[in-house]
């Protein structure tokens, strides 16, 4: 009993760090279609500015939102000079686009940042919390409440905002966003910059836990992605879902069958999701129009 | 006898009937005309004819066979070809491709010898390229063969489309608003081509907004409002039906309007 | 339109890979060019896939993995001859691209990416995990392909590198023909009618969901035929090779040399091949290189190198 | 940034004396890529050291021309360096292989072509069997097994869980540990691995606490999943003994970990380690000290063991080359094969025909955390 409740512990923590995540693919796909495989990069960002903001003297909350911004402003960046000039392009494009992103993200940061592991405290210190004999670290609940925070205030932005509906109506149509007078650009500019910070705040969460180096982005954006995929592509409540969903069969498949083999389990889940469920689990299905 | 029954057949769309009980038959070089309003569901009675979508209730028969759930592909193979009415051209094959993919049914074969370019694949394909280039003539877009097709103009691309539906030989030819965005030489020309290709015994099903052309070419006329039938005959029957004249002024305009949904 | 000329480009790359030796300062260049081969080799596989019949794999580099593995454990378990252990691994890889393809190629856009790509994960952790069979990460051995011992019994003496390059020359050669033999033929406008409007595919009586499939077996054939060679070629292999990385790497060839041409492919994993050893001074800045060519590259010449600047050219012309 | 302008500088310095005799000295690592927390330092010692030895005077007058790739940890990219060493840049023996694949993909070459190259990578298949030209510096995984086992067998362990990286390191070492377990008394009980960037290892822990008998826990593996390991081993609250393998032996590790989660972590460590700690008299003493003093100054940090490896093979190299009786490869292979006893960071070396480590178990020094830093134990 208390084996499964540590297993579920794991796979909630783990889960919350995918989330986090695809939570960040969410926004730039509802408003422009594209996935934007450079997210991880973002992610890497938010755990090294923090670390060396601090390490170079910083108190940590300043460090955190310095991370913050400044990723935020490599994301708009990103929009204005790689996305925005592509317009259009088909996927196979804008992936390579986006990838060539994260490539070139992650040579500058080996340049400037360096090639170690590094980590910075945990907000709340290391003392395990026990709970019926299984145990969660503070910084766990840091990353949890992080994860769900970020859900809330997408779901909020996306259903009870102007701006947020206006994010919604450009993916859908963009020129008839543009004739009801929604900024287009605008809108790009502002969902590149959020996913960006979205991603910086997940580093900054997750460091203390999983560490960070300047190429930790890949891994983290390829489950991100691929817990985008299973919840279904651009829905926050899909992100949430296949975010946790996708770390808990990491645990319990470590915990139960193999650890061997756990990532194997996971992506054979999602694929037979998606044989089941062409658009993941909470996406919307189209028809296409002839 | 009827080459395409169409019997009770309908679909809805998140709670919405596009189309809904729709009856009517087509017989071998027969033109029959699907009329009405704008969104009065006469793509999606074709999209279900051509088993692009599924139809929520009715059946579809081909020369006395049930095609209802057959999809478009095996459609084709028993004779039933179409154009679209927003053009679904391969905007990056040259116009000769587009209209060689239309031989498809004819020129396939082994795969090892398309791989290979063995004797039988060029034999095939040369046979093919030699119909292809007939039918390009026939619709006057022979001289651009080479080019590609996205550079072509629009009425140029409707022929285009319509050259390759008649490349599979089709018994049975849909044609959603073929004259649509065609000036007056081009609409004639088109007008002439259905009335060949009826003499020659393929069934026609059309859907046109201009009038004229329908009134001139068609030997029946179905006329859809909101997804119903509300009347059918012939031209000069269905021009006096005092439900179609309603349902037309209802609307802004009979003629002109194009888009459909 | 002459670059589409399907012998003006076997010509162009039959003369480049027979003349360009003349001009090798040393051995290694003999070492770079066959690698560039092998890669154009996969690319060019992709081309049907992503350029011909419009779908994506971010997982190729599993079907190239398996063609690998099949020259390192072939010979030892099951006595094959080294040089049919890269039909087996074809083989293979042409089954499995036929019973994966079905389910995965209902997928569209980033699901048929993400179900791609997790196959070529799954590929590469079994080739990890699975060490007693495969060596896990640090990787096995590979038998000498042992022809060109019989070259050499027939006088005819061939170092290693300029074996190598001679031999996937050949083959890249042969790949490079049957890709364009199909361009131009039934199915190959079939894959290229379905990339246009499936539907409109459809309604002229192609099997949209075959044709995919086609495309995808055999630029599947076409990845574990390269990765074959590579085995053979080095000797050891690592999983590395199915490796996520790998993947992107080859649709960025592709997608970077031109989509829709076989030469442009070759082009692409030419670039690619070269960058890291033009760069080996500044190391460290062959990331930040790479990733601006991609975007760039992309954002300039969206339809690829090779397809852009011949269309430059010809603008020139008229 | 300093490192590029450094290789920059060395070919730039490096064109002018090339007129002049000298000895072309070829390394490929992976500075960059998964494995560059191995290449990194490795790469920062072997500039370092050929730029000291030059400024010393070279060889006999003879100035050292270094080519250093970076293969990425790529052993497809290692082996056209390789290929690019000897054919092209024409170097008379070649350094590098960070990991068992690349090394792998080098000695092929330099076997073929005649060159001696020393490998940084820890298997044991590298020397096993004795190839004519392949030396390594590390000590093998196996002898890391040996090691930890014997100071287990002292505490009196018998049953062990195990929980291993599915990294190269960390495969081999599950593997090697597994296979001499036996012979030790050793019984493994439970065996459990993580991914190499995997975020969090506690259900494989705790599988291995409910786990009946299990005695001590060892982890074999480097980079980031040791620190995670430990630090889930401290949050579950074990109260047996965790060892780590010479993969983590490094200050760096201690800091990721943190004071209260690595105390009482014992590893198989070099000398290296516990320079400031060694006796006096100590053999390795000099050698240690001179070297992390010289690091520290140059790139503001200490060495890792790893980093320590690639010390240990220019070393060996040039100790090689003085010795040979002229700078070609045969040569120095042949005076390689006869060093005897010589001192390195990593242990003492004793090359013959039969055997290209010419190290044993014992020059592993068995290490604890403490609180105030490394301790020797045995």
């Amino acid at each position: 009993m208390d084996a499964l409740l540590q297993f579920i512990f794991s796979g909630v923590t783990v889960g919350a760090v995918y989330a986090l995540v695809a939570l960040g693919f969410t926004i730039i796909y509802n408003a422009s279609d594209v996935v934007n495989f450079a997210q991880g990069e973002f992610v890497m960002l938010g755990g090294m500015i923090t670390v060396f903001a601090f390490e170079a003297g910083m108190p940590l909350p300043l460090a955190a939102v310095l991370a913050v911004l400044a990723t935020a402003a490599i994301g708009v960046a990103l929009n204005k000079l790689a996305i925005e000039p592509a317009r259009g392009a088909p996927v196979v494009t804008l992936i390579i686009i986006t990838i060539g992103a994260s490539i070139l993200i992650r040579g500058a940061a080996q340049l400037v940042f360096d090639k170690q592991l590094h980590r910075f405290p945990a907000f709340s210190g290391d003392d395990p919390i026990r709970i019926l004999g299984a145990t969660i670290l503070p910084q766990s609940l840091w990353v949890i409440v992080g994860a769900l925070v970020v859900f809330v205030g997408l779901w909020l932005f996306f259903t009870r905002t102007l701006t947020g509906k206006a994010v919604l109506a450009t993916a859908n149509n963009r020129v008839a966003a543009q004739l009801v007078g929604i900024n287009t650009a605008w809108v790009m500019t502002l969902s590149f910059g959020l996913s960006a910070a979205i991603g910086a705040l997940a580093g900054v969460l997750v460091t203390p836990i999983t560490l960070v180096s300047y190429d930790v982005g890949v891994a983290l954006a390829l489950k991100g992605f691929a817990a985008a995929m299973l919840g279904g592509m651009g829905n926050p409540k899909g992100a949430l879902a296949g975010g946790l969903l996708l770390g808990l069969l990491e645990a319990l498949t470590a915990g139960y069958l193999s650890s061997q083999y756990k990532d194997a389990v996971a992506f054979i889940v999602i694929l037979g999701v998606l044989f089941a469920m062409p658009q993941g689990l909470f996406g919307k299905s189209a028809t296409e129009r002839v | 006898m009827s080459l395409l029954v169409v019997d009770g057949l309908g679909i809805t769309f998140g709670g919405l009937k596009a189309v809904d009980d729709v009856s009517f038959a087509v017989a071998p070089g027969e033109i029959v005309s699907v009329i009405g309003p704008n969104g009065a569901g006469k793509t999606t009675l074709f999209n279900m004819i051509s088993g692009i979508y599924r139809p929520g209730r009715g059946r579809v028969s081909l020369n006395g066979t049930d095609v209802t759930e057959t999809p478009p592909h095996k459609l084709a193979e028993m004779g039933l070809s179409r154009t679209f009415q927003n053009l679904q051209i391969f905007q990056d094959m040259t116009v000769l491709d587009n209209v060689l993919a239309g031989y498809h049914l004819t020129e396939r074969g082994s795969i090892w010898a398309d791989l290979l370019a063995l004797g039988s694949m060029r034999r095939r394909a040369d046979k093919a390229r030699e119909g292809a280039r007939g039918l390009l003539a026939r619709v006057r877009l022979d001289k651009a063969a080479e080019q590609m097709a996205g550079n072509l103009s629009y009425g140029a691309l409707k022929r285009l489309e319509i050259a390759r539906a008649l490349a599979l030989g089709p018994k049975i030819l849909l044609l959603d608003e073929p004259a649509a965005g065609c000036n007056a030489v081009e609409s004639e020309e088109i007008d002439r081509l259905i009335a060949e290709l009826a003499a020659a015994g393929i069934a026609i099903l059309l859907v046109e907004h201009d009038m004229k052309m329908v009134m001139r070419i068609s030997n029946h006329i179905v006329v859809l409002d909101h997804g119903e039938k509300i009347a059918e005959g012939d031209p000069a029957t269905v021009s006096r039906d005092p439900q179609v004249i309603a349902a037309y002024l209802g609307t802004e305009n009979a003629e002109g309007a194009h888009a459909d949904g | 339109m002459t670059w589409r000329n399907k012998w003006l480009q076997l010509a162009i790359l039959a003369i480049a890979i027979a003349v360009l030796p003349l001009f090798f300062p040393s051995g290694y260049y003999y070492r770079v060019g066959a690698l560039i081969f092998v890669n154009a080799l996969a690319v060019v596989g992709l081309v049907i896939l992503i350029g011909y019949a419009g779908q994506i794999s971010l997982g190729h580099a599993g079907f190239a993995g398996i063609g690998a593995y099949a020259c390192a454990l072939a010979p030892e378990h099951l006595g094959l001859h080294p040089a049919l252990s890269p039909v087996l691994g074809a083989v293979v890889s042409g089954v499995l691209a036929l019973l994966i393809g079905r389910p995965i190629l209902r997928l569209k856009g980033y699901y048929l990416a993400v179900a791609t790509l997790g196959f070529g994960i799954l590929v590469s952790m079994v080739l990890t995990n699975e060490r007693a069979l495969t060596g896990g990460p640090d990787g096995m051995q590979v038998a000498d392909l042992g022809l060109r011992a019989v070259l050499r019994d027939l006088g005819w003496r061939l170092s290693g590198g300029e074996f190598w390059y001679g031999a996937s020359g050949i083959v890249l050669v042969l790949g490079a023909w049957i890709a364009l033999n199909l361009f131009d033929s039934p199915t190959g406008r079939a894959m290229r009618a379905l990339h246009g409007s499936e539907v409109a595919a459809a309604t002229v009586g192609v099997d949209v969901a075959r044709q995919k499939l086609r495309a995808f077996v055999i630029s599947a054939v076409y990845a574990s035929v390269a990765g074959s060679l590579l085995a053979l070629q080095n000797g050891y292999i690592t999983p590395d090779v199915a490796g996520f990385l790998h993947s992107v790497e080859m649709v960025t060839m592709a997608v970077l040399g031109g989509v829709g041409s076989v030469l442009g492919a070759t082009l692409g994993a030419a670039i690619l091949t070269l960058l890291p050893q033009v760069l080996t001074v500044f190391a460290e800045y062959e990331q930040l290189v790479l990733g601006a060519v991609m975007i760039l590259v992309m954002i300039f010449l969206p339809q690829g190198l090779l397809p852009s600047i011949a269309r430059r050219l010809r603008g020139r012309d008229e | 940034m300093r490192n590029t302008t450094a290789s920059a500088m060395a070919l730039l310095l490096a064109l002018p004396v090339a007129a002049q005799a000298e000895i072309r000295l070829g390394a490929s690592v992976s500075a960059t890529g998964p494995a560059a927390f191995l290449g990194d330092p490795e790469a920062k010692t072997i500039e370092m050291m050929v730029e000291d030895i030059n400024e010393a005077g070279g060889i006999d007058g003879e100035q050292i021309a270094l080519t250093l790739y970076d293969d990425g940890g790529d052993p497809n990219k290692a082996r056209t360096f390789a290929t690019r060493l000897v054919e092209d840049d024409e170097v008379v023996a070649i350094i590098g292989g960070s990991t068992t694949g690349t090394t792998m993909s080098i000695l092929d070459v330099a076997e073929d072509e005649g060159i001696p190259f020393i490998s940084l990578a820890g298997a044991i298949s590298i020397v096993d069997p004795v190839r004519e030209y392949v030396f390594k510096t590390p000590h093998t995984d196996r002898m890391a097994c040996e090691k930890i086992f014997s100071d287990m067998q002292a505490q009196g362990i018998s049953r062990i869980g195990m929980i291993s990286g599915t990294d190269g390191f960390g495969a081999s070492m599950q593997a090697q540990c597994k296979d001499v377990a036996g012979d030790q008394g050793i019984e493994v009980l439970a065996d459990e691995t993580y991914g190499p960037q995997d975020a969090d290892t506690t259900p494989q822990l705790t599988r291995i606490r409910n786990t009946d008998g299990v005695q001590a826990v060892l982890n074999a593996g480097f980079g980031q999943g040791p620190a995670i390991v430990t630090r889930n081993f401290a949050q579950l609250g074990f109260d047996i003994p965790l060892y780590q393998s010479h993969g983590v032996a490094s200050n760096a590790f201690v800091e990721l970990v943190g004071p209260e989660a690595s105390q009482g972590v014992r590893l198989p460590g070099t000398a290296l380690l516990i320079g400031d700690r060694l006796a006096e008299d100590d053999p390795q003493y000099q050698v240690v000290n001179d070297y992390t003093a010289a690091y520290r100054e140059r790139y503001g940090q200490d060495p890792s063991t790893f980093a320590g490896y690639a010390h240990d093979a220019v070393a060996l190299m040039v100790d090689a080359m003085r010795r040979a009786d002229e700078i070609a490869p045969d040569a120095i292979r042949d005076a390689l094969e006869a060093t005897q006893g010589f001192v390195g960071t990593t242990g003492v070396y004793t090359f013959s025909p039969e055997d290209h480590l010419g190290l044993d178990p014992s020059d592993f020094r068995m290490l604890e955390i403490t609180a105030d830093g490394w301790k020797q134990i045995d």
